[in-house]
């Protein structure tokens, strides 16, 4: 088990980290996602034991971490660069952490010719990283992680050099062997499908701060801050005032709420998040419904993206709405100028808060 | 990223034992020249430990010395031009030329710089003495009836000197150079631009930083040598390091070989700090 | 010229590994081995390289280093830098013993860097001319400084007459020479000067010949034996002040040259002194002394040419290079070279002003 | 002009590198036949071919102790500032951005004219009473060498990832492990280039010899300044000659085991 007990980390002014919590259980896959200078890197760092954090603390396994140097804390990295030892061959490389450990050499040999196995790179031990291609180094740099059998692998963007469909690929391989091996995981990424296809849990990090962690369904749903709401996924923001469960924006636009989603908000300035696919074109018998002019349509290949002008009681243009039409075969698509009528569930219409709550 | 600074402060003290042997054995006895460029001179006594500014007047006030100055600049001009004008050539050929023999010919320009001062001098010598070989060549080619006296002139110094330097021209702007794709200079040509047009219009002021790299740094290694001269030149080429040397080791007026040294300290650094403040760094040889 | 690296460690392991253990073994041998000889007491001497350097060495260091069990070590460099380096090291002191003469004497003796010859140890030195010994030095043989010349050009009665001012004669123009000031430049023109009668603060007779040398006659200005000996050998120059042993020498080698003892010639003396401050001034003492014996001398002088300095001494007939009449000596100028450095640092700035400049 | 091998711009662009680079190596190699001139005045061309200058100057006591002094200081003066480069050139690759003070700072022994380092030692050793002779030529040399080393090990550095050394230490290695096992055999070549630059910047210097070497520290290129004063026999020529041979073994030698990187960044 991993604790991150409000830790932060400045350099000079900057302040890279700000009392980030998180507590990873064992064996879960944590990802912490997010652009790139939000902080992901660095908290990954902490635990790692390169960077040591200005304020906070960091336990693992209920052990204090402050003083440990990295080489004790028993963990694993895979970089995104690889970082093969470029004058030791594949065996070597994986060999390197278990020779450390003064192992005997048949259980060397041993290990490493299984760990070669796990990742699929039998037959290569002789060669040097440089005669590998980029997938198979990370496969090694996998593999000399895991054959010293890491209490924790933490894992800083191992993918993002990587073409598509090898990165879909090895996302896949890296997940069920995480999964089988029941090591507890915790991968930096700035991609929002890597993040949601591989962890049991994501932090989503903006500027130094923790905005929302939870599973990957539950973020995408239930966005808490206007950050994360935009940040997986598309999403509609619309300024505003919450009164009771009706939202109300300045044109003039009303939306009602779900009860149950208003409870941790107080009456104010939010934003209401609608994402797109949840905006029904057509006549609905309940929830929010409205009449609308297409301002404009971009064609996908599956949706259409149709930007919408909803009209506000007194029959005014409001704020734009995006919505995803999803294109069907022979079936025409809305054209600009055309008025439809359109409706949200209010399950569908999550309030937001502007920034996170400090 | 921010990740990188930390890692510095962890560093850093690497870097203390160098630069304590260099507060000790630079910054230290540059230091002391510049207390004894202040003091005063006593004959057989060396200094009283007086101060005064004596000695940079002597050396800055008197129009003779401002001469040794001035022609200390145009042997360095001189030097710096003759070098950037052969040195072009070859870095040029070096940067651009597909030939197998590539690495041998770049390692014939660096080999030379290798090879100790007194011996290059003493093969100069041999080349233009009375009886060297140059005079041998050229009698016998019936060029000259008598032999000539190149040895203690300033052409053997420039000479010497631009064999020399010419590789801290050449590093610099191979390096500059092999920056150039040709493909620039090809779409110039395209562009309907003569050879010699697109190179002059295109490859030279791109090449601009090499030149003021490689000159700077020949120009203050010319204005300050003096083991070269004094083999090459005798005692007729008189340059600013032979008047420190002379005061330091023939009158033993320390305090004046101090501020002639110091002279040159600031000269030297001017011309360093224009070297590292104009130049990038990657064109920044040796 | 990249930087590159070879993937494994395979067949060159050894040899790199072999050659970084040989370079570290070498730095290693080379500090052992100092202990050897340490029963021979250590003794150094500074003088000037070349054949000159080697001769001291046969003549005068070996004998007396294997009569007093010692382990010779010489410090050649250009004349220049031995003051410089003695200075540098006074507190500690490298050497022992100094060749010394000149100018560079006279600073020596007013640096305080040599001790004075105790004549209980070098009773030798009492019977060196006055005139060629003070308390801290005495000349071991003198080389006279003299004018050289090309008997085609001039005859030696016409020398003798002209004297040094025949350097400044339009017939050898571009071919006549004079000593840089910081190698015999400086006993040249204080002897030129005494020839002419004035004082060593007033040097303008001088200055006035060396000016017209090099800027009306096209004169070079030598700044070592070996450029000399090059110029003349190779007919650039036909006259010149020059060392009568060295111009002897290229008589032998059948150059057509001469030199004569003109008014203001140099009776220029070089001889050993006892470095100030070594824990052995002894040892120096009796070096001086022995350097000063008869045999050390004579068989100096037969070597160069050049000319013994104790009063009584016996020439060899065999050796009519190393006489001189007495009657030359009356032409000779006799420099107090304490006098003289007083003046060197005024009168190098006119040199390089008035002369090469 | 350079996409058209047969050009006639490309042709004289040749020719005057040809030129430039006999005019480099024309003392070299004049020296190099002078050593086997058979004549005493050097005479060219050669009268006759001999190998007696080098047999005088193996039968010259002072030629030989100079050599090995001079291959003892560049030895140990190269192993010390090796060491001093490494760990300095080491922190300047890491350092990156902020460092262009440090590193104008470390090459400043290269940008200082080498007389006035001489002179200013001279002043130095003079005025506090000290004997220079070993350990003063020592440090000297340390000092100009010291940039070469720093710089090559720097070049070399900064080819090693960061990320490849924290894979070590994430691996169980301490510090000092991660530089053993996998720095220290990444910049090896860089190493030694920088130690073989050290070694051959110091066996060729002059200046520091003129200034403030001792009896124990007369060096080969300092013998030769002090002979040639009063005597230019082609012993002279063939002491040379036995200098550039061991500079060119040396390069050549290291050259092919481990890869030499040059002293500039010329690639």
């Amino acid at each position: 088990m991993i604790q991150l007990e409000t830790i932060g980390k400045r350099f000079g002014d900057f302040e890279a980290v700000r009392s980030v919590s998180l507590t990873i259980g064992e064996g879960e896959f944590v990802s912490l996602l997010g652009p790139s200078g939000c902080g992901k890197t660095t908290t990954l760092r902490i635990v790692a034991g390169f960077e040591t954090p200005s304020s906070g603390r960091l336990l693992i396994g209920g052990r204090d971490m402050t003083g440990v140097p990295v080489e004790r804390r028993g963990l694993s990295m895979v970089f995104q660069n690889y970082a093969l030892f470029p004058h030791l061959s594949v065996f070597e490389n994986v060999a390197f952490g278990l020779k450390l450990k003064r192992i005997a050499k048949p259980e060397i040999e041993e290990r490493v010719r299984k760990a070669l196995d796990q990742v699929g790179l039998v037959g290569f031990d002789g060669r040097s990283p440089r005669q590998l291609s980029g997938g198979q180094q990370q496969r090694v740099s996998l593999a000399r992680a895991l054959v010293v059998n890491p209490s924790v692998l933490l894992m800083d963007e191992p993918l993002s050099n990587l073409d598509l469909k090898l990165r879909e690929q090895l996302r896949s391989e890296i997940r069920s062997l995480q999964r089988s091996l029941g090591i507890t995981a915790i991968y930096v990424t700035h991609d929002q499908d890597e993040a949601m296809a591989m962890s049991d849990r994501i932090a989503v990090m903006n500027a130094g701060r923790i905005e929302q962690v939870g599973a990957a369904r539950d973020i995408y749903e239930r966005p808490r801050t206007t950050f994360v709401a935009s940040f997986i996924g598309q999403c509609n923001l619309l300024p505003g005032t919450l009164e009771g469960t009706r939202f109300r924006t300045p044109r003039g636009l009303t939306m009602d709420v779900e009860a149950a989603a208003t409870s941790s908000f107080e009456r104010g300035d939010i934003r209401l998040a609608i994402r797109p696919e949840t905006i029904h074109f057509g006549e609905v018998a309940a929830g929010n419904r409205l009449t609308a002019r297409v301002a404009d349509v971009v064609y996908l290949g599956d949706i259409a993206q149709v930007t919408v002008a909803p009209l506000n009681a007194g029959g005014a243009e409001a704020e734009p709405l995006v919505a995803a039409w999803r294109t069907l075969r022979g079936q025409a698509t809305p054209a600009v100028g055309d008025r439809i009528s359109l409706a949200v569930a209010p399950a569908d219409c999550v309030p937001v808060f502007e920034r996170a709550p400090d | 990223m921010a990740s990188k600074a930390p890692l510095m402060s962890h560093s850093c003290w690497l870097t203390a034992p160098s630069i304590a042997v260099i507060a000790a054995v630079l910054v230290a006895p540059l230091g002391l020249m510049l207390l004894f460029s202040f003091w005063e001179f006593v004959p057989g006594k060396i200094t009283n430990y007086a101060l005064t500014f004596e000695n940079y007047r002597r050396f800055l006030g008197d129009a003779f010395y401002l001469g040794v100055i001035a022609k200390t600049v145009q042997l360095g001009v001189t030097v710096t031009v003759l070098s950037l004008v052969l040195g072009y050539p070859v870095a040029f050929f070096l940067a651009r030329t597909k030939s197998r023999l590539q690495p041998l010919l770049v390692y014939l320009v660096f080999v030379p710089m290798m090879i100790s001062l007194v011996v290059r001098a003493y093969g100069w010598m041999v080349l233009l003495g009375y009886n060297g070989v140059v005079n041998a060549v050229l009698l016998r080619l019936g060029v000259i009836d008598m032999p000539l006296r190149m040895l203690n002139s300033v052409t053997a110094v420039v000479l010497g000197l631009v064999e020399v330097l010419l590789p801290f021209m050449v590093v610099p702007l191979i390096a500059v150079l092999k920056d150039i794709p040709p493909s620039v200079e090809e779409a110039a040509r395209a562009l309907g631009a003569a050879p010699a047009q697109a190179f002059f219009k295109v490859t030279l002021p791109l090449s601009v930083p090499g030149i003021i790299s490689g000159s700077l740094i020949v120009f203050s290694l010319a204005i300050t040598a003096y083991a070269l001269p004094a083999l090459l030149g005798g005692a007729q080429v008189k340059m600013i390091s032979a008047i420190a040397y002379d005061s330091m080791l023939v009158s033993y007026n320390w305090p004046f070989s101090s501020a002639v040294g110091m002279v040159m300290v600031v000269v030297s650094s001017a011309l360093i700090y224009g070297y590292l403040r104009f130049v990038p760094q990657k064109a920044q040889g040796l | 010229m990249t930087v590159s690296r070879s993937p494994t460690f395979g067949s060159q392991a050894l040899s790199r590994r072999a050659f970084t253990a040989a370079g570290a073994a070498s730095v290693a041998m080379s500090f052992c081995g100092r202990g050897a000889r340490a029963r021979e007491t250590a003794f150094t001497i500074m003088t000037v390289g070349g054949t000159w350097g080697d001769a001291i060495r046969k003549i005068i260091a070996e004998p007396f280093a294997k009569a007093h069990n010692l382990r010779l070590t010489f410090d050649n460099r250009p004349n220049a830098q031995q003051l410089a380096a003695l200075q540098a090291s006074r507190g500690q002191p490298t050497i022992d013993t100094i060749e010394l003469g000149g100018p560079r004497m006279g600073q020596a003796i007013a640096l305080g860097l040599i001790s004075k010859i105790d004549q209980a140890l070098a009773p030798n030195i009492k019977r060196v001319f006055p005139v060629l010994r003070n308390d801290y030095w005495a000349a071991r043989s003198i080389a006279p400084w003299v004018l050289s010349f090309d008997k085609r050009v001039f005859s030696k009665e016409e020398v003798e007459q002209r004297g040094w001012s025949i350097l400044t004669d339009p017939k050898v123009k571009g071919r006549v020479a004079i000593p840089n000031f910081g190698w015999m430049g400086e006993v040249w023109l204080n002897s030129v000067n005494q020839a002419a009668g004035a004082r060593y603060d007033q040097l303008d007779p001088a200055f006035a010949l060396a000016r017209k040398v090099t800027k009306e006659n096209g004169g070079v200005v030598m700044i070592s034996n070996d450029q000399g000996m090059k110029l003349f050998s190779t007919g650039e120059i036909v006259v010149a002040p020059f060392w009568s042993g060295r111009t002897l020498e290229l008589q032998r080698k059948n150059l057509p040259l001469n030199f004569a003892l003109v008014r203001g010639w140099s009776p220029y003396g070089f001889g050993f002194s006892v470095v100030a401050g070594r824990a052995n001034p002894d040892l120096a003492q009796k070096m001086v002394d022995f350097s000063l014996s008869d045999e050390a001398q004579l068989a100096f002088a037969r070597g160069f040419a050049y000319v013994p300095t104790l009063q009584g001494l016996e020439i060899p007939s065999d050796m009519p290079d190393s006489r001189i009449a007495p009657a030359a000596f009356d032409l000779a100028a006799n420099l107090d070279y304490s006098e003289v450095v007083k003046y060197s640092d005024a009168s190098l700035e006119r040199w390089n002003k008035e002369v090469v400049g | 002009m350079t996409g058209n091998k047969r050009s006639p711009v490309w042709i004289a662009v040749s020719i005057v590198t040809a030129l430039t680079l006999a005019f480099v190596l024309a003392p070299i190699i004049v020296v190099l036949i002078e050593a086997f001139n058979d004549s005493d005045d050097m005479t060219f061309p050669p009268q006759g071919l001999t190998l007696r200058w080098f047999r005088a100057f193996v039968e010259n006591g002072d030629f030989v102790t100079s050599l090995v002094v001079s291959l003892k200081l560049g030895l140990i003066a190269a192993a010390i500032s090796t060491a001093l480069g490494t760990m300095a050139g080491i922190a300047l690759a890491r350092s990156r951005s902020s460092s262009a003070s440090l590193e104008t700072l470390l090459m400043a022994p290269l940008y200082v004219p080498r007389v006035l380092i001489g002179l200013s030692l001279l002043l130095a050793f003079a005025w506090l009473d000290v004997t220079g002779a070993l350990w003063g030529m020592i440090l000297g040399h340390v000092l100009i060498t010291m940039p070469y080393a720093t710089r090559t090990v720097a070049v070399g550095m900064r080819a090693v990832e960061l990320s490849v050394q924290e894979a070590a230490r994430m691996l169980g290695a301490t510090r000092w492990q991660t530089f053993r096992l996998v720095t220290m055999p990444i910049i090896r070549s860089s190493l030694l280039s920088g130690f073989i630059f050290a070694l051959i910047i110091s066996f060729s210097d002059i200046y520091l010899a003129i200034f403030i070497s001792g009896p124990e520290t007369i060096t080969l290129p300092m013998r030769l300044f002090t002979f040639m004063e009063w005597d230019q026999s082609p012993l002279v020529a063939a002491a040379s000659a036995i200098q550039i041979a061991l500079i060119l073994a040396v390069v050549v030698v290291t050259g092919r085991l481990f890869g030499l990187s040059g002293p500039g960044r010329v690639e």
